[in-house]
């Protein structure tokens, strides 16, 4: 599992409404006030959902199904880790689903019409730098255009799923859908170096990457003093706006990138302006339960991390253990409640 | 790749010869999705038709959303530009009255594909005054599916066999139609659901579902279920390094892709959809009540399909695959 | 309803028994005895993090004690929330704004105390009680203005007037002259001697500690959260309390002026400077000369500090450093040396949230970084040193907001020093430190001007400005009225510049 | 058309990072501040779609049209306008589709097994009833749990769908769905009085009351205390949870509301999924297209209408000036773009 993303020196401790000066205090008590409860707090109930799932089903911890689980939530992985920074920086990023589904036609219709290994290497080139431009769009209209990001992107993600479908008339061969089962392209998807498919592998290094980029370059400090407070940022010398643009189109990059592996696995592009929707709204409910806070200044990518998986496994434990589907949504919110719930409590004992 | 569907010939000549010299007529089709493989060669074939008949077809989105094609109706009856109306209802019994009222402005309505109205077990019109009623019956479609089931766990004599079963939506009007019957049918027989899951007409989550299935139990025999989810499912299984002959497959939606499974043999049977052919029955049935003043009625698209409207591996070619897929 | 009238307020005897409160296992107070007097204004004094907040607090039902009693008139009180305090009759002035942005000023100040007639607002009435209360008090404010876009030190007499509104009998004044203007700090002291004289009891909270003495009938001593005395205020005097506060003497509050050569080069020529809020300024500053700006509050200084900082866009005029051109963008302003400690460290200097050492070397990653990849050992000597140079101790990976107001500035401080400077502009450098820490700011502001450093503060505080500058110039309406050194710099001379009227002097328009 | 809502009598003007202090400033400039330029900023593109519309179709202005669209929008604008009373107090509810459609399915399904006008009525108060029940929860565990609203409600609104899935399958007369096709009912969407449907002036009715308590209220005052600063609100001794308690239950009250009035117009309920979410993300951008800040503290009741009218508004013109489906998300998007974009450009030039 690749939640073992470097984690934060000191954990984010919730804005207390105010507070002083520490007198002094021992060394203990110093030690027991730096462990990072709000951490253990998501963890909790992370390793308690999943040792229950290997108790109560034999194929939950098969290497098989662990892969499977892996495997399909690499593109949301990397997008939710790329949307954490922005959500960090103190914006956020309704348009990565239209993004995503966006690239993934761009990319097939470039497939399909080109052909071949030139085709299929354009198409992955293509599809990914057209969510770096659509992440730059994002960024420059909430910065310096000042249009409140969240009607940005919530606006971009319209023009975004319109734009799909008119380049998906071309992607077609008469009436049809855009299927690009050719193997030039879908080894993306099949190859399995060590046993892990390609796609885990590239989630893995993205999030690591982020991970880091965000804990120990100057650039992830940026990102968080964009988010905290932006006019201290401003004023310390930092350019926000150009911290926030990268930040989406980092995000941007991230969609096109899931976009093209996704496809590859598919490989077709189901045109349902719903599978937009869903996946920003997965990807935001698994940073949110992560523990990253939507007003920007704290968060951290193995948070997002645990929280996508948490989310993930849930879903895989409910058809493993056969949960009728009419059961699953119950048991799904009634979980994240008692998840989130406790990650609040241990927040409040933490004073 | 797949090739796309050609859209079956006209069967036969129109019963309303046009006349072009007669004034163009306007007809507004409430679409179920526009960007859907399923409902592009309908609309196609309602364009042509239209086309030939001097009758210009303006399309609009439903998107999924019952709401918004009540929105769309109203929408279309404010504008009092229209002469005819084609309904192809997301959720049936949600256009009802929205559709009397436009029948009641005086507009010529056709429903085409999906049920208008809420019995899910009946082809027959539920609203009066309709021009027509083209639509598959999801409750036959579930009878034949289950019977599908039954003949293929008997081809390899298993007893009991092991069926996953994946819904599109389950608690959707029509799931829940096509299901019962299923069960109804298979009922008393060696076919046992012991998996479910949904694909929500999408491949990807199919196949996540199949993966799923597929790792929590070691005995599946049988995958049933819509064209879309079945391609998810065949690509779980070979992610999952099983062969594609392990498992019987029945699937229903009569695409191009179903088809040519079908004749490869990967697939065991299917059960016909006919988006095009209803989408040209509709719209010549349309031609004909606003150029004639014929009202036609109920019409079973599947009338003129060979072998009960069940593609095997020996009638396949005996069918066109009218959606992709 | 709110009772407005004074005569009608019962009188209120408070007392705390053998109080402590701890934060995370952290003793904050402990074991604190106290009688509050009716009718008596009570001062408490202590450094930055004392608990003196934190006290008051308790008193006001924000936070619960841990151990003690809180008696109020005999009986035992347990407040869980303010609300109960206020019913009580215990209003307070709390140390942070607590105002409602988008609120007007006359909401804000009967918030919770709306007259109303079934659950409408009576606005009419809201007026004319807001405008009692605002004659009793003396300041000017427009009842009607949205309380989010004022300047603090209005924002800070709304929240005056919301506590005088409650007609409370107990008033907890937390830092209440912190950001005001000696002329706006003296209409509150008028109205602290009322509220005394007409039998209510204030606890006052400050800094100041002349302000203290002129005031308070008693004065409390709180050090690390312990009681050191309580005592008539009469016995006490300004020496007396540092030695109290700190636990050893200071024999003076500013430091020797350090000396500026004749020919010191200048580093800073401003030339006909204008900007929002700037009207034509023109300045200089030579190596190693500290330069004050004093001013009324709202006065322009500092946004003569934000136009020549370059982060606010300037209209006309040359900023040059070292005789070279410095344009109106803060990357390029640093790396041409000029530094600004901004006056509102919470908005806009720390990043609360984040660790102490994020917030010491933001400003100058580039030395703790190759390629922008962190160093975090080099960060971590790095931030040590600079934090042991502006005398924060502690584990400097606590949150920024862990440490008290004092300690604050400090960081913000040491930011400055991370790299060497050409100008720096302290902007309100001590607003609401302890006299302890404020020396260790002076130090500091006098140790960089040694090195040749040319040093541009900004301060309400008159006093400061003359102790630690060697010239002062004087701002109104976004001009520079006057310049005073040597012997013309007195408190006088700047008052009245600073109030001069705009015909006479010709100097504003 | 009931965009009326009274005024708020002073705009809140951004809260500026701080800047240019204008020293003293005679009565003209204090009077030109005080100008709501926020508010014409939105108001000035909806007028000028209203005006583009009311030329380009001929058919826009019929009453019948209006009357379409206020009686279409009605339940969404009860919703919406109840929700802002959620954001300004500094909550959220993600919830409120889903609750919509529960409180549909429960009142359909009372309707249908009960039956007769005892049926409708005891339909029409329960599932109300059931909203304002699902909003005092929403409210006790974002406030008292101290569940971060947005996932609290989102949580909830997984677990009140699957409730709706599972009382939907008592509902139906075997394969049927929930039809409410019954006189004693369904007079709440058919009765015209004045010529205007019952459920638009249900909606004006609810708009305008809650426009007005907000507005002129102690609660309403308390409601932008809670949002503006809540430490603040605490201080001057209010009741801050009772306080967002109380918006989260007018909003599942709302919810409750406009499910029984859809139901009556409609008669049917979907099981839909999507439709909940769909509907969620109407309310919340058509508040936000409005100007009512997420971040609470900040709003109206009569921006809210705007912002849902807007958006109302452009596709019901799509569909009268007949622009093809596939261009309608692009324009959609790009237009709320320069709405949005003006009012946040409006916003600068204040200063
Ligand atoms: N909510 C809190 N959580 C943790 N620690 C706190 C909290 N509030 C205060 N403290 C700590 O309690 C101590 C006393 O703080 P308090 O605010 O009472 O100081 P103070 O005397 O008011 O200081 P100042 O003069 O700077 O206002 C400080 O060390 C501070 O860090
Ligand atoms: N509504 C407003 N719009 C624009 N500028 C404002 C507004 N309110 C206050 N300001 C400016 O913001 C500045 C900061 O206010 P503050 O109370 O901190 O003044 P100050 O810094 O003490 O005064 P000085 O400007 O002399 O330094 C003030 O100078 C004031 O002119
Ligand atoms: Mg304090
Ligand atoms: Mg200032």
């Amino acid at each position: 599992m690749s939640i073992e993303t470097p984690e934060k020196t000191a954990p984010a401790p919730p804005r207390a409404p105010r507070s002083g000066g520490a007198g002094e205090q021992d060394a203990l008590r110093a030690f027991l006030r730096r462990v990072p409860w709000r951490s253990v707090a998501i963890v909790v109930p992370f390793l308690a959902v999943f040792v229950a799932l290997s108790i109560g089903s034999p194929a939950f911890l098969s290497a098989q199904n662990i892969g499977n689980v892996l495997d399909r939530q690499s593109g949301i992985l990397i997008i939710a880790a790329a949307a954490t920074l922005v959500l960090i920086a103190g914006g956020i990023d309704l348009s990565v689903g239209a993004t995503y589904m966006f690239t993934a036609v761009v990319c097939g219709t470039i497939i399909v019409r080109v052909g071949g290994e030139t085709g299929a290497a354009l198409g992955i080139i293509v599809g990914i730098l057209a969510g770096l431009v659509i992440g730059l769009i994002n960024g420059i209209i909430s910065t310096y255009l000042k249009i409140n990001p969240l009607i940005a992107t919530l606006a971009m993600s319209f023009i975004i799923l319109g734009a799909t479908k008119l380049v998906s008339q071309f992607g077609k061969e008469g009436v049809g859908q855009i299927r690009v089962d050719v193997p030039e392209f879908r080894w993306l998807a099949l190859l399995k170096p060590l046993g892990v498919s390609l796609p885990t592998w590239i989630a893995f290094i993205v999030l690591i990457v982020l991970g880091v980029v965000l804990w120990r370059t100057t650039f992830g400090r940026y990102v968080y003093a964009a988010g905290g407070n932006a006019e201290a940022a401003r004023l310390a010398g930092i350019r926000v706006n150009v911290v926030r643009i990268a930040t989406f189109a980092i995000a941007g990059t991230a969609a096109g990138l899931a976009g093209v592996i996704d496809l590859a696995r598919t490989p077709s592009v189901p045109e349902n302006d719903a599978i937009a929707t869903t996946l920003t709204f997965t990807v935001l409910a698994g940073i949110v339960v992560g523990g990253t806070s939507i007003l920007g200044g704290a968060g951290a990518v193995w948070r997002t991390v645990l929280g996508i998986l948490f989310i993930a496994m849930l879903y895989n434990g409910f058809t493993l253990l056969r949960i009728d589907p009419l059961f699953q949504g119950i048991a799904l919110g009634v979980i994240i409640l008692v998840a989130v719930g406790f990650d609040a409590w241990s927040r409040t004992r933490r004073r | 790749a797949a090739d796309a569907g050609e859209a079956p010939a006209p069967s036969d000549d129109d019963s309303a010869a046009p006349a072009p010299t007669e004034e163009t007529l306007q007809v507004a089709f409430i679409s179920f999705a526009v960007a859907n493989t399923y409902d592009e060669p309908m609309l196609a074939e309602i364009e042509r038709v239209a086309a030939e008949n001097n009758i210009e077809i303006t399309v609009f989105d439903g998107n999924l959303d019952p709401n918004l094609q009540v929105t769309l109706v109203q929408d279309v009856i404010a504008s009092g530009q229209y002469d005819g109306l084609i309904t192809q209802p997301v959720f049936g019994p949600a256009l009802v009255d929205i559709t009397r009222q436009a029948i009641d402005a005086g507009l010529t309505v056709v429903n085409v594909d999906q049920i208008l109205g809420d019995d899910f077990t009946t082809g027959a019109t539920q609203v009066e005054g309709l021009a027509a009623n083209v639509v598959f019956v999801p409750s036959e479609i579930g009878t034949k599916f289950g019977e599908q089931a039954v003949e293929a766990c008997a081809s390899q004599d298993l007893d009991p066999c092991n069926v996953a079963f994946l819904h599109d939506v389950k608690a959707s009007a029509i799931g829940v139609a096509l299901y019962d019957a299923f069960n109804a049918v298979v009922e008393g027989t060696p076919v046992q659901i012991v998996a479910e899951g949904e694909t929500f007409y999408n491949p990807a989550a199919a196949q996540t579902a199949v993966a799923d299935i597929l790792t929590a139990n070691a005995d599946i025999d049988l995958i049933a279920t819509s064209d879309q989810g079945l391609q998810g499912a065949v690509q779980a299984i070979e992610a999952a390094g099983r062969g594609l002959d392990e498992f019987l497959m029945i699937g229903y939606g009569g695409s191009a892709w179903g088809k040519e499974r079908v004749s490869e043999g990967v697939v065991y049977s299917n059960v016909v959809q006919a988006p095009a052919t209803e989408g040209r029955l509709a719209m010549e049935a349309m031609v004909d009540a606003l150029r004639n003043g014929n009202n036609q009625g109920d019409i079973d698209p599947f009338a003129d399909f060979p072998n009960n409207g069940v593609m095997t591996r020996d009638t396949a070619d005996q069918f066109t695959g009218e959606w992709v897929g | 309803m709110p009772h407005t009238a004074i005569a009608d307020t019962p009188q209120l005897r408070v007392e705390l028994r053998g109080v402590g409160k701890s934060f995370g296992g952290t003793p904050v107070l402990r074991d604190i005895d106290l009688v509050l007097e009716p009718g008596s204004v009570h001062a408490l004094v202590g450094e930055n993090g004392a608990g003196k907040s934190t006290l008051s607090k308790i008193i006001s039902g924000l936070y619960t004690a841990d151990r003690g009693q809180l008696v109020v008139d005999g009986e035992r009180e347990h407040f869980t929330s303010p609300r109960e305090a206020l019913d009580r009759g215990i209003a307070t002035i709390a140390q942070e704004l607590a105002l409602v942005p988008e609120l007007t000023v006359a909401e804000n100040v009967f918030l919770g105390r709306e007259p109303r007639t079934a659950g409408w607002i009576d606005r009419k009435k809201l007026k004319r009680e807001f405008l009692e209360v605002a004659a009793r008090s003396g300041f000017d404010l427009d009842p009607d203005q949205v309380v989010g876009g004022m300047r603090t030190a209005d924002q800070q007499k709304v929240e005056i007037l919301r506590a005088l509104a409650r007609g409370a009998s107990l008033i907890i004044m937390d830092e209440p002259t912190a950001a005001l203007a000696r002329h706006d700090a003296e209409l509150l002291h008028d109205v602290v001697r009322q509220l005394a004289a007409s039998g209510r009891t204030v606890l006052l909270i400050s800094h100041f500690l002349g302000e203290v003495l002129a005031l308070a009938d008693t004065v409390t001593i709180l050090r690390d959260g312990r009681h050191i005395r309580t005592a008539p205020a009469a016995d006490e005097t300004e020496a007396t309390l540092i030695e109290g506060m700190l636990g050893r003497t200071l024999s003076s509050i500013f430091p020797d002026k350090p000396v500026v050569a004749d020919d010191a080069p200048e580093v800073l020529r401003v030339s006909d400077l204008v900007a929002p809020g700037v009207n034509g300024v023109s300045l200089s500053v030579k190596a190693g000369e500290i330069v004050g700006l004093a001013g009324l509050v709202g006065a322009g200084r500092s946004e003569i500090a934000h136009a020549i900082y370059g982060s606010v866009p300037r209209a006309s005029g040359i900023v040059a450093i070292d005789g070279a051109n410095c344009p109106a963008d803060i990357p390029r302003t640093l790396k041409k040396g000029i530094f600004l400690i901004s006056e509102s460290r919470k908005e806009q200097g720390l990043v609360l949230g984040r660790p102490i050492r994020d917030n010491v070397t933001l400003s100058n990653m580039g030395q703790i970084a190759s390629g922008g990849w962190v160093r975090t050992g080099d960060e971590r000597r790095a931030s040590r040193g600079l934090l042991d140079r502006v005398t924060v101790a502690g584990d400097d990976r606590r949150d920024v907001s862990a440490l008290s107001g004092g300690n604050q500035q400090k960081v913000l401080f040491g930011r400055a020093l991370q790299k060497v400077r050409k100008l720096l502009i302290a902007d309100e450098p001590t607003r609401g430190v302890d006299v302890g820490s404020r020396r260790a700011i002076y130090d500091l502001i006098v140790q960089q001007a040694e090195q040749g450093i040319g040093v541009l503060v900004i301060s309400s505080d008159v006093e400061e400005v003359l102790g630690l500058a060697h010239r002062v110039l004087v701002v109104r309406g976004g001009r520079i009225v006057a310049e005073l050194e040597g012997d013309a710099m007195t408190e006088e001379n700047i008052i009245t510049a600073a109030f001069a009227d705009p015909i006479t002097t010709g100097g504003a328009a």
